[in-house]
């Protein structure tokens, strides 16, 4: 690692003036993908601003129609949350298919979204069941936030401070792992919303999150795996790797819609 | 008293420091001063060096020095070697490039160590190496060994021409080709054995050590042979000679044959210590392990089985490329020759085979032996080419081995092995009766109705392990004796401590070699502490590797307790008024046959050293040593089943069950010897369903250099497995031991690839099995259905 | 450079140490804790696992600083004086372990999995080891290890 | 890693033959592109600084153009070595097709990364390398024909950097 500063923030406005005044500074939260990075000198921090012990960041609680998650909950925290699990059951499974427990114990919801790792699982959920991302600016719909290749819609400077999901009438979240990395090589999130609207989120498979709409459409007509199934996906610009090809990455996405379908609940 | 000898299940001995944290490993040892160093390696896979700069590196903060091929040139350091030399076919020697520790004029694989940077701390060493500058001509590269020796392909080093090492040959060319002319059935198969990293989860480390007072050096390393490193550092690399230089091996974290290379680094931390004055520390990172180590397997075979009509097999022909890398690692050159080819026989009686053996160099990560080194590859060989002719015969797959095992001993292959005794039979029926064989047919049927397609898988495997006969080593080529030596020194108050050359490394020396003390005197084993790992300690030794330590290694300590008993016995006997033909020892005493008169064994040996009362002629003390040569290999063999469900869905292969029916010949801690077991079937599982090491074609890039990429097995991978031994007692030892720490990895991968096949109902299907290629492999066997 | 006061095996600690150091590092050359090791570089290995204020972290993956302000146990703060945890007991028992290089971070793993879950089945004890590679045993003896502690009830 | 791409530019062939030519066209387009300067007609010195998720390295090289064929095409290749971090090459062969008014450019992308970035990076050296060589033909298209309504009006929205994994995912 290069020499780097560690400062513990205490407020978020001193993090966002922290991160406004050094262009290299970067954030960190649970470090769970920081840290190697920096590790193998791949990048350079010039601060570490350490958000954790932020009160503002903290917290899961149910306000309305909503599952509100403050940032810096760790995936641990929220696969074993009572509320989630029983509101929004494909998001505490999916927290709890990330990475292994003692990335579980560290790794946080905000650190990942705002990484939006190609084969990150958050993002998925995020996606699928239409949260609400709420940054120390603005407030920023999903479908607006993931981006690109590792890019957000953040601006330079901007914190994610919490992550609002409506609590949908179904959803399940389905992950065939990268043997090696554990990643998802491709991940797939069904959710039924309030509304009875349907979406479903696609990771690992491309070089972003995107919603399957295909299989979306197919589904409105009935929700059965056969249908999740039967519903095809083009390999074009699907990622490509040593671990699996587009074509097989375009193949796994229904089979997996198909099997979430079946455990949504 | 608990029974604590041959045969115990007895919890180790050497536990206690590792499950409480106080193992002392490489980079656990703190010296005083030392600096730290860091590797400045190749980015290419091929490329001439134009000019480094270390002028900038020399200027950071913290930096001792910054030393490359050049200094070390200048030191008249010598290149590193390989042991065993090979002859082609047509006589000449094998074409062996040197191998500098650092390169010089060109990198050869990503990964190549260029220069070391040594600063006063890690992270100094680290900031400055990146300070170097090194100016490269890039050059056309090759990864893939079928690929090595096509014209036109880049030259790696001129003094191997068309990059090829040796074209080797084993047995009788002209009596496989008639056994096949006149053969009722053949079948062939394309092969390619995969390339694997060793991985042992403690990265390799060095810390070195200069006296300058005395001129003496001190290497504590992650090493399974410490005195085969002094050997060759002292007399090959001339860093120093034998007394001067002593080489530690604390505890060692696993190693698989990796931690037997003598490798660039070590050698360079060495010199750097002496150079530059300062004791030297290093160890690499995973990453650098994935580049630095050596690499196992990778071979590129074709081979063809002939079959008479009542399906005996005939002839065996096999043509394999084996990759050996950038350059020939310490032991390379014998993998895919003397153990590889000598066990392509497997366990079944066929009167002809040949088999040539190309060896290449790529510009990849040397290539030498990993866990089971030749003979996985060859079982792989045999066991595939078995499960094929079975189907394509129509008969069980259990009773085309049946049919054609060897059944009468001592049988001598057409492939220099002599096999002194097993029981073939015996295995494959305790393997087929645990693993429910006869009722798969049901389990698969069940399967079905889950959509999953339920496939099971037999490997019948033979292994040559206790290497080896010094003789028949050296007329093979070999540059060393596998000989062990043993020490026992017996204290005046009746402990004992056996010294050894055998290294442990996770195999539980520590408890084993002392449960045959107790064994044999009778004392409790917590009485006795087996020393190994240190060259001032143990006089000399071969170190652990090939499944030797306890056919060879305990042979010596054992022929060193005879001597000690019979020197005990002298004085007992004296002690007793007795006549020695008279006493024996039982239970920790020495006896008078037939009398009530008898004397502890922890009195003798007080006795011997008080030397008040010794028989005349006897010297005092109670120490004896002993060196043992054995007189042949030892042949573990056994039966594996392996039992998965593919999901043809998305090509997963889930192994559901898997059963292993060895036969170790004598057992002295089947607690140990099952551990031994689980392991290997996990490296033989992972090579299987997991890990491949890949390069990319083009760049000779190595694209799988962390565990991000590079898929070990993990916890979930795997299953309990069934365990059980059979037992026909190695003829050639005095105890009758044959060796078990190989076996699973060379049993299993045939057993889960054919698992595989038959569940799919293909022939071929390459390893790593991924989901991808299983579900490929899935979709063309369906397409090929529906075609029909 | 960074102020670490954290309490380690329930010993208060303080220094200073370069801000980018790791916690595996504060731990192994700091303060000489050494049976915390490190296999990997990119978080997978768990040779490094420690508890944090009882939950299992990876301290290669987490920088000092981090830390400063909490409770840290290390392998070498399990056992109670000569009294082994019930997880070291099993791990010899059942010889799960060969070379220990490992055998650390993954009793610190097996420790923290059942103070969550105190009984788990055969699939889940292999579910929570993802983190831990061990390259000598194939998991068996330690899936076996964990199970009996578990169903001894002495996990926690 | 290979990939195509197609860019349909509103300019004549000349005009876009010409800024496949000019220096500070290809300074625009360059992602990350920190500086260059001219050698020849055909060789260039770069500074590139490339940032994917959490890495973030700087190379330095050249960018060379080579076949040249005006005003159909050309190859142009760029190789920086990144320090450390390893090194990058990518080369794209560029042809254009003149219709009417406008010019389809249509090119084809090789790339290649060395050392570190491969060691660590290998699953997202295909998706990066589309990325780039996608930024690099809209930026350049951007450049010689900028949109006709004033590029002012249109904040740095999201819609606009979805722009390019839109395109390559299009479901």
């Amino acid at each position: 690692m290069y020499q780097t500063t560690y400062v513990r923030a205490s407020s978020l406005a001193e993090a966002a003036n922290l991160l406004r005044d050094n262009p290299d500074a970067k954030l960190i939260s649970g470090g769970q993908t920081l840290v190697p990075t920096l590790r193998q000198r791949l990048a350079r921090a010039s601060h570490l601003v350490d958000i954790v012990h932020l009160a503002e960041l903290r917290g899961l609680t149910l306000e309305g129609d909503r599952v509100v998650i403050g940032a810096t909950t760790t995936h641990a925290e929220l696969a074993a949350s009572d509320l989630v699990r029983q509101r929004i059951p494909g998001l505490a499974h999916l927290a709890g298919l990330i990475g292994d427990p003692p990335v579980r114990h560290l790794g946080t919801i905000g650190g990942s979204i705002a990484n939006n790792d190609p084969a990150a699982d958050y993002p998925a959920a995020v996606l699928a069941l239409n949260a609400a991302v709420h940054t120390s600016r603005r407030t920023i719909g999903a479908d607006d936030f993931f981006t690109g290749l590792f890019e957000t819609a953040l601006d330079p400077g901007e914190i994610v401070v919490r992550v609002s999901f409506p609590i949908p009438r179904r959803s399940a979240y389905e992950k065939f792992h990268q043997s090696a990395s554990r990643f998802a090589l491709v991940g797939v999130f069904v959710a039924v919303l309030a509304d009875g609207s349907i979406r479903v989120a696609v990771t690992g498979a491309g070089p972003c999150v995107f919603r399957a709409t295909s299989i979306e459409s197919a589904l409105a007509r009935s929700f059965t795996a056969e249908a999740a199934e039967s519903a095809a996906i083009s390999a074009d610009g699907l990622n490509s790797d040593i671990h699996g090809s587009a074509e097989f990455r375009a193949h796994l996405v229904p089979v997996l819609a198909a099997r979430a379908v079946a455990q949504a609940r | 008293m608990a029974h604590d000898g041959i045969g115990a299940r007895l919890p180790r001995k050497e536990d206690r420091r590792f499950i409480t944290g106080a193992g002392n490993y490489t980079d656990d040892i703190v010296v005083r001063n030392a600096a730290h160093a860091e590797f400045v390696r190749s980015p290419h896979a091929h490329a001439r060096i134009l000019r480094i700069d270390v002028s900038a590196a020399l200027r950071a903060p913290g930096v001792i020095g910054v030393l490359t091929g050049a200094e070390l040139a200048d030191d008249k350091v010598g290149g590193l070697i390989c042991g065993w030399m090979i002859h082609s076919k047509d006589g000449s020697p094998m074409r062996a490039a040197p191998y500098a520790p650092l390169a010089r004029d060109v990198v050869r694989y990503v990964g190549n160590p260029v220069a070391i940077v040594v600063a006063e701390t890690k992270n100094e060493a680290r900031d400055a190496a990146e300070l170097v500058e090194v100016e490269y001509e890039e050059l056309a590269s090759v990864v893939d060994p079928a690929a090595a020796q096509a014209p036109g392909a880049p030259q790696i080093h001129a003094e191997a021409p068309g990059n090829t090492i040796y074209q080797w040959a084993l047995g009788d060319k002209g009596a496989v080709d008639r056994a096949f002319a006149g053969a009722a059935h053949r079948v062939e198969v394309d092969l390619i054995n995969n390339r694997l990293v060793p991985n042992a989860i403690e990265p390799r480390a060095a810390t070195a050590i200069y006296d300058r007072a005395e001129g003496r050096f001190t290497l504590y390393t992650t090493s399974q042979n410490p005195h085969v490193t002094r050997l060759v550092l002292s007399a090959f690399v001339g860093l120093a000679p034998e007394h001067k230089l002593r080489v530690v091996a604390p505890d060692v974290g696993g190693g698989f044959w990796s931690k037997i290379f003598i490798y660039p680094e070590e050698t360079v931390c060495l010199w750097a210590a002496r150079r530059l004055g300062v004791p030297v520390k290093w160890a690499a990172d995973r990453r650098e392990s994935f580049l630095a180590d050596a690499h196992g397997r990778d071979h590129v075979t074709h081979a063809e089985m002939a079959f008479d009509a009542s399906h005996k097999i005939v002839g065996l022909r096999v043509k394999t490329i084996a990759n050996l890398g950038a350059y020939m690692s310490t032991f390379s050159s014998s993998v895919p020759t003397y153990l590889y080819a000598t066990l392509l026989s497997g366990q079944y009686d066929i009167p002809a085979i040949y088999a040539e053996v190309d060896a290449v160099y790529t510009n990849t990560t040397p290539v030498d032996a990993y866990r089971g080194a030749g003979r996985p590859e060859a079982t792989y060989v045999v066991e595939r080419l078995m499960d094929i002719a079975a189907r394509r015969l129509r008969i069980d797959a259990a009773e085309i081995r049946r049919k054609n095992f060897i059944r009468s001993f001592p049988h001598q292959t057409p492939v220099i092995m002599n096999y002194d005794t097993g029981d073939y039979e015996a295995s494959l029926n305790a393997a087929l009766s645990a693993a429910r064989y006869a009722e798969f047919p049901a389990r698969r049927a069940e399967a079905r109705s889950r959509g999953k397609l339920r496939g099971i898988g037999l490997s019948c495997y033979i292994e040559a392990c206790g290497l080896a006969p010094s003789q028949a080593v050296g007329s093979l080529g070999g540059g060393v004796g596998l000989w062990e030596s043993a020490e026992v020194r017996v204290n005046p108050v009746g402990t004992i401590e056996v010294l050894t050359g055998s290294h442990s490394h996770g195999q539980g020396h520590e408890t084993t070699f002392a449960q045959l003390v107790a064994e044999r005197f009778g004392v409790p084993t917590d009485q006795v502490s087996i020393i190994h790992g240190d060259t001032d300690k143990v006089q000399f030794g071969m170190g652990t590797y090939g499944s030797r330590s306890a056919a060879v290694g305990m042979s010596a300590v054992n022929k060193a307790l005879e001597r000690v008993e019979a020197k005990a016995r002298r004085i007992a006997a004296h002690l007793m008024e007795a006549a020695e033909s008279d006493v024996e020892l039982k239970g920790g005493e020495f006896v008078v046959a037939g009398t009530d008169k008898k004397i502890a064994f922890a009195n003798v040996a007080l006795a011997a050293y008080t030397a008040h009362n010794l028989p005349p002629g006897t010297e005092p003390g109670l120490k004896e040593g002993a060196f043992y040569d054995p007189v042949n290999f030892t042949f573990p063999a056994g039966t594996y089943v392996c039992e998965v469900e593919v999901d043809p869905k998305t090509g997963a292969v889930e192994i559901v069950q898997f059963t292993a029916a060895d036969d170790f010949g004598t057992i002295v801690n089947p607690m140990i010897v099952e551990g031994q077991v689980h392991g290997g079937l996990a490296q033989g599982i992972g090579q299987a369903l997991l890990e491949g090491c890949r390069y990319d074609r083009d760049s000779g890039q190595l694209v799988t250099a962390t565990f991000m990429d590079y898929a070990m097995p993990r916890a979930r991978d795997l299953v309990s497995f069934n365990v059980s031994t059979t037992a026909t007692p190695c003829k050639t030892n005095p105890l009758g031991i044959k060796g078990c720490g190989e076996a699973g990895a060379i049993g299993s991968p045939a057993a889960v690839i054919n698992a595989i096949a038959n569940a799919i109902g293909v022939e071929r299907i390459e390893m790593p099995a991924t989901a991808q290629r299983v579900w490929e492999t899935c979709r063309a066997a369906q397409a090929a259905v529906a075609a029909q | 450079m960074a102020q670490i006061n954290v309490k380690v095996n329930g010993r208060a600690v303080s220094k200073q140490v370069e801000d980018r150091t790791l916690l595996v590092e504060f731990l192994r050359e700091t303060l000489g804790l050494t049976g915390t090791h490190v296999g990997c570089d990119t978080g997978q290995c768990g040779a490094c696992v420690v508890h944090l204020d009882g939950r299992a972290v990876k301290s290669c993956t987490m920088i000092a600083a981090q830390a400063s302000g909490s409770e840290i146990t290390t392998i070498e703060g399990l056992a109670k004086g000569d009294e082994l945890h019930p997880m070291q007991a099993a791990f010899h028992r059942h010889h799960a372990l060969q070379c220990g290089f490992c055998t650390p971070g993954m009793i610190m793993t097996a420790v923290d999995l059942l103070r969550r879950i105190p009984h788990p089945d055969e699939a889940t004890i292999r579910a929570n080891l993802d983190g831990n590679l061990c390259r000598c045993t194939g998991y068996h003896n330690i899936v076996k290890a964990i199970a009996a502690v578990a169903e001894s009830g002495a996990g926690v | 890693m290979d990939m195509t791409g197609t860019q349909h530019i509103e300019a004549p062939r000349d005009v876009v033959w010409a800024a496949l030519n000019d220096v500070e066209v290809l300074r625009q387009s360059i992602p990350g592109c920190q500086s260059i300067e001219k050698v020849s007609d055909t060789e260039m010195n770069a500074k590139v600084t490339l940032k994917v998720g959490p890495v973030k390295a700087t190379f330095t090289g050249k960018v060379t153009l080579t076949d040249l064929d005006p005003p159909n095409g050309y190859t142009i290749t760029g190789e920086g070595s990144g320090g450390p971090a390893g090194f990058a090459k990518g080369s794209a062969v560029v042809r254009l097709v003149e219709d009417t008014a406008s010019t389809t450019l249509n090119y084809e992308v090789k790339a290649q990364i060395g050392g570190k970035l491969a060691q660590l990076g290998s699953r997202l050296i295909d998706a990066t390398a589309k990325k780039l060589a996608t930024e690099f033909f809209e930026k350049f298209g951007e450049a010689v024909a900028p949109p006709a309504e004033a590029a002012a009006a249109e904040p740095a929205t999201t819609e606009k950097k979805r722009g390019w994994f839109r395109r390559l995912i299009n479901k």
